[in-house]
């Protein structure tokens, strides 16, 4: 016997191996000898096999497949019986239409070499327009959120100076002024004043503290002495050194 | 507006672009109705050919992209790294052409006119941009379907899917030509 | 080769480029002496210019680059989503903060209580309408004190300013205590 070396041509799947022996054999998709071409498909299975190829399912399944027809083509048909369809008309549609596809990508094919001819560029950077969204996702829970953020962010500022205490007066920080205004002016008028006078008429507690923090500022100014006597404590009024308005400002040096 | 005006509009908004601008993008940048920017366009893109000028206006589906004209790639090459890319294998451009002629489809779809498993040539493929999964299937699972894409019609030079070939126009051959053939 | 060729090749290579090209370069490919393709690139510039296209060649050193013409950046930019830009800031939020429960405030009292500048942030809530200045200080240089608006009230949702959830105690006296340095 002759001996033929050939390589194993490799197929996209059953349909495909089909396709190639169908051709092969020079017949027509619709009249397909089924003897000869399962015959040939299982030959092909087992050259596989041969040449250590993994068979996958989906060539049994077709193999399968063509046993079937193959035993429903040998059955005899008996007169009378209504004519069957023929069992090979629905591998033939499947081919047909697998073999239409085949036909596309090679079509495909020659699309692609003409679509390589063409170039396009990049897109240019572009700045976006802005659009402000609307303010209606915002809620008062960000406020409140924005609140404790700077609560936190001032906890960590520098330690809490001493005139912090002037937080006792509240909001009135005005008063505070005011009251050594008020002081200086009834101290520079009567020279002196008992330390209770300056409580007379206050009408609340933050007063009370403005006005004491107006007296211990004016001790710190040097404008203001004080003196037990038998009347208690007096306050003296010391003449101002520097000439010039009051300035509340330099106190603080 | 001026004719003049929007087709210089158009022209640099394909520039800038690069990339496809659909026909109803450019015809609300230039604040004039479809049809009459569709005619501009469409008048340009000929003036373009006509004059065998560098670039071209091509369509993609419903959208103009500005290209190089074919007839330069050869110069052009030589500036531009081309996008050389291993060609397509068989497998891959049939599960290619079975998903151009009969999108949306899912993977189970193809694999039944193929008569295989296709996952490598699908991954490949949404890899490469050319197709691309548009939803799911109402059905058990909810399979994938997948389409084509815009790149999909430059790459293959594709006006767009409707001026494919019929797909009953590819000619199954005939076994009496075929053995004329193997005759010869 | 004819002068219409070249300028083709000159704009396919300039338009797939999308970058600067040297005249050298464009000389060599065109295979054209450098001082012609100088005159051809200016002719087809100048050509450009002279119809008012979308797109003009400029020229980068010894370099050739193909652009848009600024003339249409507005209709160009409408073809990339806009920026949504959060209207308020983290630092015109917290300013804003400030002024609802403090109010009326001065620019210098915010300053104390956050430790920096807040000029933008007060120009851009003035901006948005959420505050408006309500009068001066009686203090040196006689600074403007702001306020909520109508509007503030209207984009919180709420019905007036006390309304606003109370905050801790921490919370009030530390930059109540800041803003009364602030006065000083």
């Amino acid at each position: 016997m002759k001996q033929i070396s050939f390589k194993l041509e490799i197929f996209e799947g059953p349909l495909d191996l089909l396709l190639h022996l169908i051709s092969k054999n020079k017949v027509s998709l619709y009249d397909i000898p089924i003897s000869d071409i399962t015959e040939q498909y299982m030959d092909y299975l087992s050259e596989m096999k041969h040449f250590d190829i993994e068979v996958s399912s989906e060539f049994l399944v077709v193999a399968a497949n063509l046993l079937y027809i193959k035993s429903k083509m040998l059955l005899p048909k008996y007169e009378g019986e209504q004519e069957e369809d023929d069992p090979r008309t629905e591998l033939a549609r499947r081919l047909e239409e697998y073999k239409r596809f085949k036909e596309a990508a090679v079509y495909l094919m020659e699309r692609e070499a003409a679509g390589s001819h063409t170039f396009y560029k990049m897109r240019e950077y572009i700045e976006p327009r802005l659009i402000d969204e609307s303010l209606t996702d915002i809620t008062v829970k960000h406020l409140v959120d924005a609140m404790a953020e700077i609560a936190d962010k001032l906890r960590y500022r520098l330690p809490i100076k001493a005139k912090t205490f002037k937080g006792l007066v509240g909001r009135e920080i005005i008063s505070v002024f005011s009251k050594v205004k008020a002081v200086l002016k009834s101290l520079s008028n009567l020279k002196k004043i008992r330390f209770s006078d300056i409580f007379k008429g206050v009408k609340s507690r933050d007063e009370a503290v403005a006005s004491f923090l107006a007296v211990l500022e004016l001790i710190k100014m040097n404008r203001v002495k004080v003196v037990n006597s038998d009347e208690g404590v007096v306050l003296k009024y010391v003449k101002n050194t520097k000439e010039g308005a009051l300035s509340f400002g330099d106190s603080q040096d | 507006m001026e004719i003049r005006r929007i087709e210089s509009i158009i022209e640099a908004v394909l520039f800038a672009s690069g990339d496809a601008v659909s026909a109803e993008k450019l015809s609300e940048i230039t604040q004039t109705d479809i049809n009459t920017l569709r005619s501009v366009v469409t008048g340009l893109a000929d003036r373009y050919t006509y004059e065998k000028r560098g670039i071209k206006i091509i369509k993609v589906g419903d959208k103009y992209q500005m290209a190089t004209r074919g007839e330069f790639s050869e110069y052009v090459r030589q500036i531009v790294e081309p996008r050389r890319r291993n060609p397509l294998s068989k497998a891959t451009l049939e599960v290619l052409a079975i998903i151009a002629y009969k999108q949306p489809v899912t993977r189970v779809m193809i694999e039944k006119i193929r008569g295989v498993n296709c996952d490598n040539s699908v991954t490949r493929l949404l890899e490469l941009g050319l197709i691309e999964e548009t939803g799911k299937l109402d059905a058990p699972g909810r399979p994938s379907l997948f389409c084509t894409t815009d790149e999909f019609l430059r790459s293959f030079a594709i006006d767009s899917i409707s001026e494919l070939p019929p797909i009953t126009e590819f000619i199954i051959e005939e076994p009496v030509q075929a053995m004329e053939e193997a005759v010869e």
